[in-house]
C-alpha cells in the first residue's frame, strides 16, 4: 500500500518538462518535492501566483506571499503575481497543463466530489470546481477506501459533485488508473497489492487488463 | 481629483445597516484591517458580505461573525472559522457558497460592465441550481452575473492621492476585481502617495475606480498557516 | 454663428470638477484647451490612459505616447496606462462621467450616426460605437448643416446609425440643445442667430421655450 | 521554461497560408514590427488578420497589404490606408469591421476562456445584424463570441526568457489581450532579459500566455500624427 509521500512520488512520474501545473492542498502539494531535477515545471497557485517556491526559511516569512492553502511560500525567478480573475481566467482558457487535487469520491465516468458532506461539513468549494471545469488533465490523489473500509472509487458518486467526467486518472494507495469508457482501467498495482484487492476493493466498474505491472520506488 | 480622506471610520461613515459589502482578501492576506475594524466599531448591522473567506474567529471578517453584523456572507471557502460554522449550522447566518473563480470574475464583470459571464465552473453541481446554461463547442457553461456592491473595501500596498493603486505579491488576489465592482470603492494602502510618485506602467487599479482612499495603520498582517523549512 | 473654438468654448461650460471625460477626435479635443484653471478633469483616452495632457514640446515626442486619434501626447502627474479591455471596461461601466464627441447627422430621438458614408467611406467606428452605447453622459459637436445646407439635426438619421438614443446634448453652430421627449429643446442661441434661423435650419423636431438667451462669450 | 528563439523569422517559421493571426498595436503604435517584416519577407498569403488597424500605406500591415497577402481584415479602425481602400472598395479585400472594444473584450474572452461576452456596442446598427441581443436590467446587449487565432504576434517593451511580458505607455493598447487569445504567442520584445528580472508586481502578461519571444532590433516606430506645442 503506498503512503502519501508514495502516492506524491507516484503522480511526479506525470510531469513532463515545461508544463505549468497547479497542486492541490494535501497530498497533492507534495509532488513538488519530487520534481526530478533536470525538469522544468512551473506550478501555479490559484489566489494569484506562477512559480510558486518552496516554503521560507523560518523567519523570512512573508504575509503577504502565500499559496492557495494559505500556507507560507517563496516564488522562483521569472515568478509573476495576477489578481484571481486572470488566475482562473488562465485555468479555465486551458493554459495550465495538470491540475492534481484530492477528492472523497470518485466515479467511474470521472465524476467528482470533494467539497461537502451534507450536515457534516460546509467549508465550501474553493477553486475546486473551476479547476475540475477546466483543466485539461486532472489527476486525482486519493486514498482508495474510506476508514471504514468502503470503497471512494464507485459507479457513481454518493457525495454532492463537484464536476462532471473531468478526472482521467487516479493514483490511491493501491493502484493508477486511468478513466475511459471502460470506466476504472488498473494500469499499476501498489508494492504488495494484489489485483484480487484492488477488485475488491473498487465499487465502480473496473477493467483489468492482461498485465498489471507492480509500481518500484 | 484628491480622494483622500482622514482614516477609516471618516470612510465608512455612509455604511449604514443593511447594505452589500464587498472586502478584498484570500483568508487573511490582502484584507483591509482598518475598515473591518471601523466597521466592528461602528457596529452596522444585517450587513451582507462578499468576500472569498470570512476571516478566522479572532481575525478579518470573524470580528464582524462575531458582533452579528453579518446576514449574509457570499464566500467560496469558509472553513477556517468555527463561529462561522456554528452561526451557519444554527440558521442564524445565511451563507451562499460559490466557486472561487466564479466569485472573482463576476467582480471583474461589473467593474468592466459586462451584465453576465459564462463559465464551466459548477455545471452539473448544486451551484448549477436555478442557473442558465448554455452549451459553446460542445461544452456546458452557467451564465453568471455580474455583481456590484454598495461599498467595496479594498487593501492596496501603495496608492496615491487620486486613488490609483498597486498590489504587492498574493496580496493582489480579489481586491483589484472588488475595487471596480463597488458602487462606492474605499481603498485603505501601506503607504499612500502624492499624484505622480507611481509609475503609470505599473499600477493595477487605476484611479477612476476608486471614491476614497486613506493610510492604514498598525498592520497586524496575520499569517494563518505559518509553513516554514530548516535552515 | 459659433467657430469651432467657440463651440469647444461652450462645450467646456458642461464641466464639472472631478469629472473623467473622454473626448472624440476633432472639434471636442479642443475643449481641453477651455478647462477652467480652478476645476480639475481628468481626460480618458481610449487607447489606454488615464490623464492625458497636452502636446509635447518639439522634439520630445514618444512614439509610445500617443491619443486615440494616434497624436503624441504626454500625461500629467496621476496618469495610469492599461489595456484596451480594461479601456473599454471602464467606458462600458460608466466610469467615465462625459464624451464629447462628433456626429454626421443626430436624430431627435438621440439616435447618432458617425461611423460610415456608404459607398463613399469606409474608415471604421474605432472606439465610437462602445462610447455612445455605454456613456452616462454624451455631448456631440458638431455642424448644424452640411455645406450645401441640409439640417443634421434629422427627425430620424439617413446614413448608418452608430448608436440608439444616446446623445442627450448637442453643441452646433448654431445652438445648444438637450434631447428629450420632446425632441431638440433650444437651450441657447449663438451670438447673432435668431430662432428663425434655427426653427428653419433644423429638420428634426424642434422645442423652443419663451425665452432663449443668447450665448455671450 | 525557456522560450526564447533567435529571431522573427525563426519564431513564424510555421505560420502558414490561410492561417489567422492577430497582430498587437494602435495605430502604428506597439506593433511588432520585426514579425510583420518576416511575414512580409516569408510572403504567406490568404492571411486573415485581426488587428485594431491596418497600418499605412507603407509600414505596419499596410506592407502585407501592399504584398496582397491578407484576405481578410477584422479591424475597428482602417481610416489611414489609401491602399487598403482601394483593395476594399475593388473587392479584393474582406472587411469586418467591429467596435474597438468589442474587439478587445472578445480578445480577452479567449484568454480568459470565455466563450461569450455582452455588450451594448453596436446595438440597432450594422454590426448587430445576425447576431443575439438580449435584455439585462432593460438594457439592450449583443451577445459577442470570444476571438481565437492561429498565432498572436505582439511587441513588448521588456520580456524574460519565460515569456513575461511588460509594456510601455499606451504601446501596450491590444497587446497583452491578443496574447493571451492565441493558439500561438509570440513575443518580440526591445529588451530580453534573464527570468527573475522582471519585478512579479509588474508584468503585465504572465508567460504561461506566450510560447515563443526574441529580442527584436532596428525599431523605427514610426510616429503617424506628430503633433507638438510650441516651446
Amino acid at each position: 500500500m503506498l503512503n502519501k509521500e508514495q502516492i506524491a512520488q507516484r503522480i511526479a512520474r506525470e510531469l513532463r518538462n515545461g508544463m505549468y501545473v497547479n497542486l492541490g492542498i494535501g497530498i497533492p502539494t507534495l509532488v513538488a518535492n519530487y520534481v526530478p531535477e533536470e525538469m522544468t515545471i512551473v506550478l501555479q497557485s490559484e489566489n494569484g501566483l506562477l512559480g510558486m517556491g518552496p516554503f521560507p526559511f523560518d523567519g523570512e516569512e512573508d504575509p503577504d506571499l502565500i499559496n492557495a492553502g494559505k500556507q507560507t511560500i517563496t516564488t522562483i525567478p521569472g515568478s509573476v503575481f495576477f489578481d484571481s480573475a486572470m488566475s482562473f481566467g488562465m485555468i479555465r482558457a486551458g493554459k495550465v497543463d495538470l491540475t492534481v487535487l484530492g477528492a472523497m469520491e470518485v466515479a467511474d465516468n470521472g465524476d467528482i466530489a470533494n467539497w461537502k458532506i451534507p450536515g457534516k461539513m460546509v467549508k465550501g468549494m474553493g477553486g475546486a470546481m473551476d479547476l475540475v471545469a477546466s483543466a485539461k488533465n486532472i489527476i486525482v490523489a486519493m486514498q482508495h477506501c474510506s476508514r471504514d473500509g468502503k470503497s471512494k472509487l464507485l459507479s457513481s458518486c454518493t457525495l454532492p459533485i463537484t464536476g462532471l467526467g473531468c478526472v482521467k486518472k487516479v493514483v490511491s494507495d493501491l493502484g493508477v488508473f486511468d478513466i475511459d469508457h471502460r470506466g476504472f482501467v488498473l494500469l499499476e498495482r501498489a508494492p504488495g497489492i494484489s489485483v484480487e484487492t484492488i477488485v475488491a476493493s473498487t465499487e465502480g466498474r473496473l477493467f483489468v487488463p492482461d498485465e498489471v505491472p507492480e509500481m518500484t520506488f | 481629483m484628491n480622494k483622500v480622506v482622514a482614516n477609516a471610520h471618516a470612510a465608512i461613515s455612509d455604511v449604514q445597516d443593511g447594505m452589500t459589502l464587498m472586502l478584498g482578501g484570500f483568508g487573511l492576506c490582502g484584507i483591509p484591517e482598518n475598515l473591518i475594524a471601523a466597521l466592528v466599531q461602528k457596529n452596522v448591522k444585517n450587513l451582507t458580505c462578499i468576500s472569498n473567506n470570512a476571516g478566522v474567529d479572532d481575525f478579518g471578517i470573524g470580528l464582524m461573525l462575531q458582533q452579528r453584523q453579518v446576514k449574509k456572507m457570499i464566500s467560496s471557502y469558509v472553513g477556517e472559522n468555527a463561529e462561522f460554522e456554528r452561526q451557519l449550522l444554527s440558521g442564524e447566518l445565511e451563507v451562499e457558497l460559490i466557486p472561487q473563480g466564479t466569485l472573482a470574475t463576476r467582480c471583474m464583470a461589473a467593474g468592466y460592465g459586462m451584465p453576465a459571464v459564462f463559465t464551466p465552473a459548477g455545471v452539473g453541481t448544486e451551484v448549477a441550481e436555478g442557473k442558465e446554461t448554455r452549451v459553446f463547442n460542445g461544452k456546458t457553461y452557467l451564465m453568471e452575473m455580474a455583481f456590484e456592491a454598495d461599498f467595496a473595501l479594498v487593501k492596496a500596498w501603495k496608492g496615491d492621492t487620486q486613488g490609483n493603486l498597486i498590489f504587492r505579491a498574493t496580496a493582489r488576489n480579489f481586491n483589484p476585481l472588488m475595487a471596480m465592482a463597488g458602487k462606492t470603492t474605499i481603498a485603505e494602502v501601506e503607504e499612500l502617495v502624492p499624484a505622480g510618485e507611481l509609475d503609470p506602467d505599473a499600477i493595477h487599479t487605476p484611479g477612476i475606480y476608486v471614491h476614497r482612499i486613506f493610510q492604514g495603520k498598525d498592520y497586524e498582517k496575520r499569517i494563518e498557516q505559518r509553513t516554514v523549512k530548516p535552515r
